[in-house]
């Protein structure tokens, strides 16, 4: 991983996030933030007929980090399945950002997938939640 | 003027690098300050060489324990001009002195319809422990708005504060925006609707002479670690009076008189509100750090964080699209909240930090002045009597890179 | 077995003369247990170099002052085997843990009518919150005699532990009798009424192993000070559901997720229960205790302490007209609680002191177990993994010289 | 002050107390005890025509210290009046029994004393009493 954690990537995708927005027709919307900052992210995500990600958009305000983690993860997660969306793993996020993050950036790193999580859940699951509080 | 050189060599971390070759610039005093060696070795020497339970034993090391102890309590009150030692109860930090005065003053004293009156510059220890109060009793909390400049809107206080309110509990300086707020003033007014005040003091005992007895406050509390003394300490000092007359808060050894499986009867002041074991190493750390700062000369602390103050403030005006929150230098503690358009306080910490400088980022537990100031989160730098003008212009070439990494 | 005097190396204060010429020989230890080097130096360690506030700051010291301290948390969740480190709530010390359930949990559970047993052996710790508590709510608190030989009465439980019951909190071993109780049954007899158990392991944890998960405990106290661990830091477990289900206790900074001035919204476990800036320093000592004590390993002190127990019951045995309370060595910790005709246990402890010889004096914040045994108040010698026959025979002699002045 | 608190004088005290008992008629009855220890002293006071202590008597039970100095107080009381009984001074007491006395024990030397006053006052003082609960 790289040793400083504002790589180029990073700060391109702060100037420039993809799938930056909102869409007018989502199968599920969630928004939550993360207290210790008050960075808030939402995410709406369509399906297809198979149950695959159609589109999805997100919208917030946050630090580069949960900015460039956003991005990342929606492209990511664009043509996966529900079920591949909810076992999507924190640590393959991670590897996306490819970046080595403190404790304390990690939870910006994932606060856009606990949004996507606790949307493709329906509802925040608390133990599946968890984990995105206290990461490792 | 204080000798900022020789107070340096007094903080053995601040002779440590942040990162190999990277000096360290702590400039988080507001959250936590760091220790000098004379509170470091007060507690070692105590582990080593005196440690025992307090009170209550007969040997040479109980008797030695609680002669610090109590030691302690003597000095920690002459700082803050108590006039008796018995009206400084030990805590663990400023926190628990406002939930001390919740649970036990105020389920005593209020009433349904009774009022609270807060400011809306309040750090959470000042905040939260009322409205858990207010739930519990069907008393109202109600706050003081401030202005744009940070300082508080005194023109509504006739309004908010009444025959009505019971308590008015406010910070004597903000830890976000610095404000100092008028205190006596405040106070007076409280006393003049028959309210008890209560002063937050913990950025304010650390930085400036406090004279509770000038200022007349009922209750005031404050944290040892911000204060160049250990974690696990603070004060809530209360009139005697009153404190006499509040039911005891937590139950256990040594705040009894006498204890029968039928009832309890309480033991005197200060003992009353400290129950079981205390944190005995913690007291003595914290005599030992108003020890430290008495020979500094308070009045000395405070002109040279004025000074270092101005400084920074300055310097930071200088950096283009950097804001700074709070009044002007005239009426502000040791500390700069800022925003940086387009560079999150996250990433500012972060870049700071490599660069082997301390600082925070978020909402320092005060999201509700964050929220009427419509900002999620703010930078903050705070100084204390080991920052020198050396490490502000760091500070500020730092920013000024943090910001070209970002193209800004 | 352990190496005595390998473990006696590691306690700078063994070192010491209690007076010119006159070994320290610290029988006290069941009112604060000495501190071993590696704890020292923990926190020392911790103040010189890595010294900040937890949790919220985004620079290396925070980060690793957060880490030290959330690491020292892990460790005591698995010296005491709990499920999660999240169900190991940082408080001052036992007292506190006893409140925090008091006032959390109590308030929120009980209606007027309800009971709680404690046993007629507790700590003031374990008797005089659930009085405040029972006075608050109009819950009853019962108590569970004892036999005369300090065994707990078994023979009452059914009428005392009933339907009605809500809560069953006693001590794992007593700190005046040394009995060891037989908690397991206990916990199980609580939970068969419906009631919660608490475990009262101040005088526990620190000697033998325990387990929460096999005890099946809903809660548990225990204070590191008399575990080789500092002063002002202490631990209530609660299985999680519990805690989940649980108000907070105190208000402030770090307990909360969200503040805003019409109300709040609380952190998760631990946090919730954990307001303000907690006793770093001290968390981090403890986690030095803890490995320390694992490193010795714990059925290892457990046995030693046996050892060094049955020589001394047996050896004081020997003084004449002195009275041990508490039963037989083999339902015994390592405390031993006596009188002798004629001579008041301050006047032994004073004789004592003069010989180097460190015990305590009075009730142990026991009044209720003296003044069911008839007694005003008894001395106490207590040991631990640095006592050694020696300081044991030392103790006899000086007894006997006690005895002496005394004309006894 | 002698450096051993034991001398003889004590022991001989604690052995033989004087004025120990019970009055058959007081003026005035008081007991107190000490919590920290649960040692209880009763002291009972008869007046003569002038307010002079006409006889005392103390009972109760504790240390070889408390009870040396209820034996060295009660005798020293004897034939005072009732103002002087109340403005007798505690450093009197402690020089009276004469040894260095260690914070914790200046509470056991005192109990006797804190009795007397609260009896002589007809009631407990609070300030007065308090002086006995931290002294120096
Ligand atoms: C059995 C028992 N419970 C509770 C306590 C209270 O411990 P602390 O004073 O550390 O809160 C003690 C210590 O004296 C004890 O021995
Ligand atoms: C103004 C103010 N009040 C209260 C507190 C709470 O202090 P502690 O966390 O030590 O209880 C702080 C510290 O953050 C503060 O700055």
């Amino acid at each position: 991983m790289d040793e400083s954690i504002y790589r180029e990537q990073i700060i391109d995708l702060y100037e420039h996030p993809l799938n930056r927005g909102h869409l007018e027709t989502a199968d599920w919307s969630y928004e939550e933030d993360n207290p210790l900052c008050g960075d808030v992210i939402r995410i709406d995500v369509k399906l297809d007929e198979n149950q695959r990600v159609a589109d999805v958009a997100w919208s917030g305000e946050g630090c580069a980090i949960s900015q460039a983690a956003a991005s990342l993860l929606t492209e990511e997660i664009k043509g996966k399945t529900l079920e591949e969306v909810r076992s999507f793993d924190k640590d393959e996020l991670l590897e996306l950002i490819g970046v080595k993050l403190s404790m304390a950036r990690v939870k910006c790193a994932l606060l856009s997938l606990k949004v996507l999580k606790a949307g493709a859940y329906g509802m925040p699951d608390p133990e599946e939640m968890r984990k995105f509080d206290n990461p490792q | 003027m204080l000798d900022v050189n020789k107070i340096r060599a007094d903080f053995p971390i601040l002779q440590d690098e942040a990162y190999p070759g990277v000096p360290l610039v702590y400039l988080d005093s507001a959250a936590s300050s760091q220790k000098p060696l004379p509170v470091i070795e007060a507690m070692n020497h105590y582990y080593r060489h005196t440690n025992a339970n307090v009170h209550r034993g007969i040997h040479r090391l109980s008797e030695e324990a609680t002669n610090a102890y109590e030691g302690a309590r003597e000095r920690i009150a002459r700082f803050i001009n108590a006039a008796d030692a018995a009206e400084v109860i030990y805590v663990r930090n400023a926190t628990e002195a406002f939930n001390l005065v919740a649970y036990s003053w105020g389920r005593a004293n209020l009433q349904p319809g009774d009022e609270m009156l807060i400011t809306a510059m309040e750090h959470h220890a000042n905040i939260v422990p009322w409205q858990i109060l207010a739930e519990q009793t069907g008393a109202v909390l109600r706050h003081l708005p401030f202005l744009p400049d940070g300082r508080l809107d005194l023109a509504q206080l006739p309004q908010l504060l009444t025959e009505k309110t019971r308590l008015f509990s406010f910070t004597a300086v903000s830890n976000v925006f610095g404000t100092v707020n008028p205190v006596k003033q405040l106070i007076e007014a409280a006393h003049q609707v028959g309210a008890l005040a209560m002063v937050d003091a913990a950025q304010a005992v650390p930085h400036m002479p406090v004279d509770v007895q000038a200022w007349n406050c009922d209750f005031l509390a404050f944290s040892g670690h911000k204060m160049c003394g250990p974690t696990g300490i603070g004060i809530l000092y209360g009139k005697r009076h009153i404190l006499e007359a509040m039911p005891p808060f937590m139950g256990g050894g040594d705040m009894i008189r006498r204890v029968t499986l039928e009832g309890s009867t309480w033991a005197d002041l200060p003992h009353k509100f400290e129950a079981g074991t205390p944190a005995i190493a913690a007291g003595i750390g914290l005599g030992a750090a108003v020890d430290y700062l008495t020979h500094l000369g308070m009045e000395n602390v405070h002109a040279y964080e004025q000074y270092i103050t101005n400084y920074a403030l300055e310097a930071l005006s200088e950096v283009d699209n950097l804001q700074i929150l709070g009044p002007s230098a005239a009426q502000r503690g040791g500390v700069a909240a800022f925003t940086i358009q387009g560079l999150h306080p996250h990433d500012i910490a972060e870049l700071l930090d490599k660069d082997g400088i301390a600082i925070r980022a978020g909402h320092h537990c005060a999201m509700p002045l964050h929220q009427l100031s419509g900002i999620n989160s703010t930078a903050r730098a705070s100084f204390y009597i080991h920052t020198t003008t050396e490490e502000v212009d760091k500070l500020v070439i730092s920013l000024n890179r943090a910001k070209k990494i970002f193209r800004l």
